[in-house]
């Protein structure tokens, strides 16, 4: 005890008229735990000392202990705001590292998946950044939007967030009857909801004099620290995985990369929304094209046989039973696959031992490194400013803590 | 190629702060008032009297289907056991009395505590005996031990499968199943 | 692209490099560790190479892996002296991008059990910074240079680092230790 | 068959277009093994004849019309053999399909399915749907064979392993073919019963799920069966065996290869001599309370006391005896030598009563370790004793401190025993020497140690504690180790510790025969001792067929991919 | 109307009768209504139901209840207080915020004569002195938490309660100089009467800009959003409040919902003419303001028929209760200031316009009683 109390006593001495304030880990603006230690010079931020880790689940390493299949409910839990774009991110690294080919169709829904998961995923930070800035109301018009679309991914998986959707070589499920309509009313309520929030803050003195030139991002910073997606691009950098290095259906999409120009959290939140509006455009296009076919490779060493084989003949069976006891045979090797996920590029890195159980997964998540840069964007700034950059930041514990 | 975003520039209008404010209010009470007279875009669903309905895929609390003499389906083969991810699954398997059938589990049990719901057990049962489409939550319960479920509990929720097994054949099966013998 | 950068890395400095292979669109590069800054600052530098960005920083531990399935992840060159069977414990990763360009490039470097250090990248790049401490955090490589090389996603009191092979699956650890409660019975001073 | 390598012609054979000289003789698929290319089988067996009834195995061989089988058909100079054309595929997926066209759809309740040799050809060389459109023809199911095998004659693929087991090996002749073409069963003649001592090895040899055990029938899924390496206990055979656990409880053993001992084979008995200790091992002791009457103690109560007793007899010159079985490790035997030295105690070797053994493997001796107890005890303490002497020096020894209950006891020597003051019992197992000892203390079993055991032909092999141990329990070096140094006041020649490793290098150092010896070089399969022990002519040495070969489509002891799960 | 007969047991009676009706019923009624009022509203803003389970058997009356429930709820929680030096100043704190706020409606004309808990002439100048004691409230409360946050949200209430307090009394300035006088009732009886017959003569027609500038000063003075930077949730957990429960922050929270309730009563005084009725009855404002002079309400009652005056109470609480629905919507549409901003408006930007509007005002009124 009288040695802590020592310590303080020096780091008093230390830091003079600072206040050293613990901001985390159980405090309402580090939703997704994360403790910031604060040195403030009245509300300035002098330095600030960030400690992440708490959602820590060891993912990589429970991912080492299960099959290839069961590594996919921990991928939900990573982004848990777009878990359908982790889903697709891992079992695509799967794919690649085995060489399977993808149908058309399969590609195409889950393009579809991840532009309505990437639409989830801005729509929460736009209305978490918001209710942090004491927008109430537009906090809840876009959980309000999410919401529309929750229950839509869950006519498509079964579950709002843990959706596991993906399997090796395919999808669980085919579109469910009746699809593209329910999306496109769910898609006008959300442009609706939009429009609100919009009126609600783009263009209020109050919000934006809290926004506009705090948290800037230099381009050099954001290049050299590794942020992608929105971090990125909000300084201007003309890099979007779906534009420059197509991957799914992305190809086939007629959609414009958003950049913004000063790198500040204004700019941040209208790419968010102008993203929403480009994912929405993507949507009518992916269902409007949506080709027909299979969702799986027909190949039962990939994706289980179909039901009725499994039930009825022993061919469907014995595939059935070797693939559930002995999991995916992927073939020794590595391979990392990115993937523009809500905050930018998500990469799934495998190593596999030739065998049933991965090797070692490692997940690129997009927030930790830009979590790297965010003492750079706070310090000598004011206190209330760490929360709207923390939010256009849009940590998500999850991913970042694994 | 690159799309930039517009900023918007503060004008004097934006800048007094009141302009803006009023137009948000509009909004809000706009709101208000379509909802307090109409109620026309509440989105709250009063749970446990009005319920959303759930899509046939909802993966909801598992449940155990009979066979036609309402015998549990199941033959404890232990691939949901093997697939689930978070190994809340206990099965003991039992010979049966009846000679056909072999095998049943005499001890079927989901921690729903420990159950993630992923449905990877539905996916891998290769005899159509467990389902998660029952559009039943799990509920909370005092006791851990409450959230173990037990055969009996599981079966209360299941129906009888139409889905033929064993290559048996029957009249109302899928298309282009009709192979396999009548059953012996 | 891929195939040529690498050509160029062999030919410009051909000490540096351990072994390569191109799988689909991605390159490997083994890497010697001394020559590791050079080669990283190279490629940043290059105009021929551009990675700006370093995207991911991580390692793997090898001591589990099938010997006679390595060649297929560390790639090495029949030539350097080295054999698969016999390669280091651990490789740490590096997965490099270059947006002007648009290509990948992974580097490795392998790493003893006995000698468990490697130059740190924070110079070139600040992602190395994060990303360095994670691996320092889940493998216990030391990486030399580093400004604050402590752990990040586990708490300083963590005992070993998880993601090595012997590390067990279902290693209990202390939680941290407490401080010392105050005593609201006893030690309240208002009262 | 066996090479005699100055008189073989070489023939110089191309398969998959790899080259390989190999002796006049060999059969194409042992050549393709040599390579390293794998040809599937179903119906051969290393260990028996060649029926090439499977057809799986068909490979193409140039200038010949049809495809032929590899384990049957012999190699010629020059004779090139391609093993993965379109063609052979083909004639694969053909003969799986042919296989499965009668199969029911049965691996839910399938014992083999996870080791199941026809799932796991059918996905690497099939994995193609039905297209079956006719009614499968029924067989009886459940048919039981004899006390230990069950049939389900729908499983079966008609390889006849087990029919040919029956002839070749136990020579017993049990099993048959019946009827004709699609109809034929695998039957037993009129009146007879599946009932030898070998019954459970043509489950083991069964490539599918027809063959199954009657009491692992059901039990526990082979997937999530943790193996490990052992050796059977039963015998002084030691056969190599494949201990399967779940959550540290015995499931079944599995006989595992080893060309030195056992090769693929394992008799009934030694399967069925761990359940008595699985089910009934002991977990606590006795002893003397304060009011006279004995209290329920764990271990090292027992251990406190005796050393106690030891102390206080060494003080008034007492006379103790150490009686020690056969059935333990060469550690154990080692430690309690040195602890009769230390105290100036007699050794006693007891046996356990023995049973009839047999041709093939069984041994009349059913001590593990006679071999390795007489060996270390020759050198350590030359004047040991057996049964006789010790029921003849019973009645002058003031303690006897006695090692393992599963001894044969005489009433004579049971007599004599209770003159005894101060019976101290070591064991594993209630019986009547763990009633009648004043101290009783819990011993980890067998499967629970790590140690070695010497068999009836000298083959020095490791028993690598497969299985936790109770915490109640101690194992005997280590209660050696105890009696010495609290009883004795005497360090054993061990290290602190007293881990087998280093008992074994103290072995290896003392006793000649060991001397070559390394704990960590026996290994899997055992190293021979050169001298000191008898070296019988086993029978599974000249059994015929070479000794390299485990059963190539038997589920090998390291699979590639295992699911420990639930094993904590 | 004679309660007793005797005119000074009179006085002390209709007194306590007024304070029990007025502060107590309506006050205190209004802020606890507006607990449930404000959630309620919001969730309808925001597409909700709002609060609506509290029930009494099958009744539930859209939540109202709620109100009951939430005291009783308060009041049976555990009173926490943290391991703080003072803990009398932390358990103080909220009645310090509480009573002040409560205390200046005394000086409130509700009603037309004597309707009026305490007939001060220094009515506002009562108000603004007593409201500023509410300060005291918070910063100790802030203080004594033993909490950093707490803290800092007791320093920055302090700044700038402070800072709004001179906007908020410079921006009334123009209206006691239009009207004459600081005496509530006189400034109500003031805005009697039409210009050109149409606009009535209320304060907020006279000043707009006054009534902008009163409106967000004094919503800053009572720390609510958007002003709430010192209780702002996602910036300092809760603030001063962070460390109370039970009824400590029943009290400061209901001493807000007083203030909202302050906020609204005082406005529709000084800007929306109080009780008065305009283009209805033009007139009775002045005859009460006689009859007040007499310290004797019962010929003014005997003049004028009672419905008149239960009009013009029920103007006066409609008034009320506009304002205070303002408040409402602008809590639940704006997002927060920065402090630092809050404190450039109200020194930068409050100030100087109040000021600004206090020289325009003087010229014009000088200019209208010279011509």
């Amino acid at each position: 005890m009288t040695a802590s109390i020592h310590a303080l006593k020096q780091t008093a001495e230390r830091v003079g008229d600072d206040m050293i304030i613990n901001m985390g880990p159980s405090h309402p603006a580090t939703h997704g735990t994360v403790k910031f230690v604060l040195t403030l010079d009245g509300e300035t931020i002098r330095d600030m000392d960030i400690t992440i880790g708490y959602l820590h689940r060891g993912f990589e390493k429970m991912a080492e202990a299960g099959t290839w299949q069961q590594v996919l409910p921990y991928t939900d839990r990573l982004n848990y705001v777009s878990p359908l774009i982790n889903n697709v991110g891992y079992v695509g690294a799967v794919e690649k590292l085995w060489g399977i080919e993808i149908t058309p169709r399969c590609k195409y829904i889950r393009t579809l998946a991840c532009e309505i998961s990437r639409i989830t995923d801005h729509l929460t930070s736009l209305g978490a950044g918001a209710l942090e800035l004491g927008g109430f109301a537009p906090f809840l018009f876009g959980v309000q939007a999410r919401e529309v679309l929750y229950p839509i991914v869950e006519e498509l998986t079964g579950a709002r967030l843990t959706t596991s959707y993906t399997r090796i070589g395919g999808l669980r499920h085919d579109l469910p009857e009746g699809f593209g309509e329910l999306v496109e009313s769910g898609l006008c309520k959300v442009e609706d909801l939009c429009t609100k929030v919009d009126q609600l803050l783009t263009r209020n003195r109050i919000f934006y004099d809290r926004m506009i030139g705090t948290g800037v991002l230099s381009q050099k910073d954001a290049i050299s620290s590794g942020c992608t997606g929105i971090m990125l691009r909000c300084t201007g950098v003309d890099w979007d995985l779906r534009k420059h290095q197509p991957y799914l259906a992305y190809d086939e999409l007629d959609f414009d990369v958003i950049v913004g120009q000063a790198g500040d959290n204004y700019d941040r939140y209208l790419c968010r929304m102008e993203e929403v509006r480009q994912s929405i455009k993507m949507i009518r296009q992916l269902l409007k094209q949506m080709p027909g076919g299979p969702v799986n490779v027909k190949d039962w060493n990939v994706v289980l046989p179909p039901k009725h084989d499994v039930y009825n003949s022993i061919e469907g069976m014995i595939a059935h039973f070797k693939l559930v006891t002995d999991g995916h045979q992927v073939p020794a090797g590595e391979a990392y696959y990115p993937i523009e996920g809500g905050n930018g590029e998500v990469g799934f890195y495998i190593v596999s031992q030739g065998n049933g159980r991965p090797y070692r997964i490692h997940v690129r998540p997009p927030c930790f490194y830009a979590m790297g840069i965010l003492k750079k964007l706070c310090v000598n700034h004011m206190l209330a400013d760490i929360i709207p950059t923390f939010d256009t930041l849009n940590m998500i514990g999850g991913e970042v803590d694994r | 190629m690159a799309k930039v975003v517009s900023r918007m520039t503060p004008d004097l209008i934006t800048q007094s702060y009141v302009v803006e404010a009023v137009k948000g209010m509009v909004v809000t009470t706009r709101q208000l008032m379509r909802n307090l007279f109409g109620r026309k875009d509440i989105v709250t669903v009063q749970y446990p009297e009005d319920r959303r309905p759930y899509p046939a895929r909802a993966r909801g609390k598992h449940r155990l289907m009979r066979r036609d003499d309402n015998q549990v389906r199941c033959v404890a083969c232990m691939l949901c056991a093997t697939a689930c991810p978070s190994n809340c699954i206990t099965i003991v398997a039992a010979e049966s009395a009846d000679h056909d059938i072999e095998k049943v589990p005499s001890t079927f049990e989901i921690d729903l505590l420990k159950c993630i719901y992923c449905g990877f057990c539905e996916e891998a049962c290769p005899c159509d005996a467990i389902r998660m489409d029952s559009g039943v939550h799990a509920l909370p319960t005092v006791t851990r031990k409450a959230q173990k479920t037990a055969k009996i509990d599981l079966l209360s929720l299941g129906s009888p499968s139409i889905a033929s097994q064993g290559g048996q054949y029957r009249a109302h099966d899928h298309e282009g199943t009709q192979h396999g013998r009548s059953g012996h | 692209m891929h195939a040529s950068l690498i050509e160029i890395l062999r030919a410009e400095k051909p000490s540096a490099i351990l072994g390569s292979h191109g799988l689909g669109d991605e390159s490997t590069l083994i890497v010697t560790r001394d020559h590791l800054l050079d080669v990283m600052q190279w490629l940043r530098d290059d105009p021929r190479a551009r990675m700006e960005v370093l995207i991911d920083v991580t390692a793997v531990d090898y001591s589990e892996y099938p010997a006679h399935l390595r060649q297929a992840v560390s790639p090495i060159d029949e030539d350097s002296g080295n054999s698969a069977a016999e390669l280091p414990r651990y490789e740490v990763v590096y997965h490099l991008l270059s947006m002007s360009r648009g290509h990948r490039l992974r580097i490795k470097v392998l790493v003893t059990e006995q000698d468990p250090h490697v130059p740190s990248l924070c110079d070139l790049w600040i992602s190395a910074n994060y990303g360095e401490r994670e691996t320092f955090d889940m493998y216990g490589l030391q990486f030399d240079g580093h400004p604050e090389l402590k752990r990040v996603l586990l708490y300083e009191e963590f005992e070993g680092h998880p993601l090595r092979k012997d590390y067990p699956q279902r290693g209990y650890q202390p939680l941290m230790p407490m401080p010392e409660l105050v005593n609201y019975e006893g030690n309240d001073t208002a009262h | 068959m066996a090479p005699e390598a100055a008189e073989i012609k070489k023939a110089k054979v191309t398969i998959d277009g790899r080259e390989i000289e190999v002796p006049m003789g060999t059969t194409v698929l042992r050549a393709a093994k040599q390579l390293g290319i794998e040809v599937p089988v179903f119906c051969y067996h290393p260990g028996l004849s060649i029926p090439a009834n499977c057809r799986m195995c068909l490979v193409e061989v140039e200038k010949s019309p049809k495809p032929l089988p590899a384990c049957y058909t012999e190699v010629s100079d020059g004779m090139v053999v391609r093993t993965q054309t379109e063609k052979v595929k083909a004639t694969q997926q053909a003969v799986l399909e042919f296989i499965l066209l009668n199969h029911p759809v049965d691996c839910p309740i399938c014992d083999q399915a996870g080791e199941c040799v026809l799932q796991e050809h059918f996905v690497r060389f099939s994995a193609q749907p039905s297209r079956l459109f006719h009614e499968k023809i029924g067989k009886p199911k459940a048919k039981v064979l004899g006390p230990k095998v069950i049939l389900d004659a729908e499983r079966c693929i008609l390889c006849t392993r087990c029919v040919r087991f029956c002839e070749e090996v136990t020579k017993t002749n049990e099993l048959t073919v019946e009827m004709r073409g699609e109809h034929s069963e695998i039957t037993l003649p009129e009146g007879k019963v599946l009932d030898n001592d070998y019954s459970l090895s043509v489950v083991d040899i069964c490539p599918v799920g027809a063959l199954t055990s009657r009491e692992f029938r059901f039990q526990r899924r082979v997937w999530f069966l943790d193996q490990h390496a052992s050796v059977c206990t039963g015998c002084a055979r030691g056969c190599n065996i494949r201990l399967d656990s779940h959550k540290n409880q015995v499931e079944r053993l599995v006989a595992r290869y080893n060309g030195e001992v056992n090769r693929w084979w394992m008799c009934d008995a030694g399967r069925g001599s761990l359940a008595q200790r699985r089910d009934g091992a002991l977990k606590m002791g006795h002893v003397p309370g304060t009011d006279g009457e004995s209290r329920q103690a764990p271990a090292i109560d027992g251990l406190q006391t005796t050393a106690q007793w030891l102390q206080e007899l060494k003080l008034r010159n007492g006379r103790v005896g150490i009686a020690v079985s056969a059935s333990l490790t060469n550690e154990d035997i080692y430690a309690f030598a040195g602890l009769a030295q230390a105290l100036g105690a007699q050794v006693f070797l007891l046996p356990r009563t023995p049973w009839t053994g047999d041709a093939v493997l069984k041994t009349a001796d059913r001590d593990c370790n006679t071999a390795g107890a007489k060996a270390i005890l020759d050198v350590v303490s030359p004047g040991w004793g057996d049964a006789k002497a010790l029921t003849k020096a019973a009645t002058q020894l003031d303690a006897l401190v006695l090692v393992d209950s599963e001894i044969g006891v005489s009433d004579d020597l049971l007599d004599a025993l209770e003159s005894i003051d101060q019976l101290v019992v070591l064991t594993d197992l209630p019986g009547p020497l763990a009633d009648a000892a004043d101290v009783l203390i819990p011993l980890t079993w067998l499967q629970q140690r790590d140690g070695t055991l010497v068999n009836v032909d000298g083959q020095v092999q490791r028993l690598a504690a497969p299985l936790k141990p109770a915490v109640t329990t101690v194992t005997p070096h280590a209660a050696a180790a105890h009696f010495a140094h609290y009883g004795a006041g005497v360090e054993l020649d061990l290290t602190e510790r007293s881990r087998p490793d280093a008992i074994f290098d103290r072995i290896a150092a003392v006793v000649p025969a060991f001397a070559h010896l390394n704990y960590t070089e026996i290994g899997d399969y055992g190293r021979r001792l050169t001298h000191g022990a008898p070296l019988a002519e086993s029978p599974a040495r000249v059994a015929g067929t070479p000794a390299w070969e485990p059963d190539p489509v038997a589920p090998s002891f390291a699979r590639p991919f295992q699911l420990h799960r639930g094993a904590q | 109307m004679h309660l007793t007969g005797n005119p000074v047991l009179d006085v002390i009676l209709f007194t306590l009768l007024k304070l029990v009706g007025f502060v107590f019923v309506f006050v205190m009624g209004m802020a606890t209504v507006l607990t449930w009022v404000e959630r309620k509203f919001s969730a309808f803003m925001q597409n909700r139901i709002g609060p609506n389970r509290a029930n009494i058997g099958n009744i539930r009356l859209g939540g109202l209840l709620h109100m009951i429930a939430d005291p009783i709820k308060m009041l049976t929680k555990e009173a926490f207080t943290p391991n703080t030096p003072n803990p009398w100043l932390f358990r103080l704190a909220p009645f310090m915020a509480f009573v002040p706020a409560l205390v200046v409606f005394a000086t409130i004309p509700f009603g037309p004569g004597d309707l009026q808990v305490a007939p001060l002439n220094v009515g506002i100048l009562f108000i603004f002195a007593i409201g500023s004691l509410n300060v005291y409230g918070a910063v100790l409360g802030a203080w004594a938490s033993n909490n950093k946050w707490s803290l800092m949200g007791g320093l920055r209430i302090s700044a700038q309660m402070i800072s709004y307090e001179v906007a908020v009394g410079l921006s009334l300035c123009g209206i006691f100089m239009i009207y004459g006088s600081v005496d509530l009732q006189q400034i109500v009886i003031g805005q009697d009467g039409t210009w050109f017959g149409i606009v009535p003569k209320w304060g907020i027609f006279a000043q707009p800009v006054a009534f902008v500038l009163y409106l967000a000063c004094a919503i800053a003075e009572n720390k609510r959003a958007p002003f709430d930077v010192a209780e702002a949730e996602s910036e300092l957990v809760a603030g001063f409040w962070t460390e109370y429960s039970s009824m400590g922050f029943a009290l400061l929270a209901l001493s807000e919902f007083i203030e909202v309730v302050l906020i609204g009563c005082l406005g529709a005084t000084l800007f929306l003419g109080g009780w008065q009725i305009p283009w209805l009855v033009e007139g009775t404002g002045v005859l009460a303001g006689k009859m007040y002079l007499f310290g004797n309400l019962v010929p003014h009652l005997q003049a004028h028929a009672w419905y008149l005056v239960v009009a013009q109470v029920a103007a006066f609480l409609i008034k009320a209760i506009v304002l205070i629905w303002l408040q409402l919507t602008i809590r639940w549409t704006l997002p927060r200031f920065r402090y630092d901003q809050v404190m450039r408006l109200g020194w930068r930007i409050m100030l100087p316009t109040a000021l600004v509007n206090l020289v325009v005002t003087g010229i014009a009124l000088m200019f209208y009683e010279r011509f």
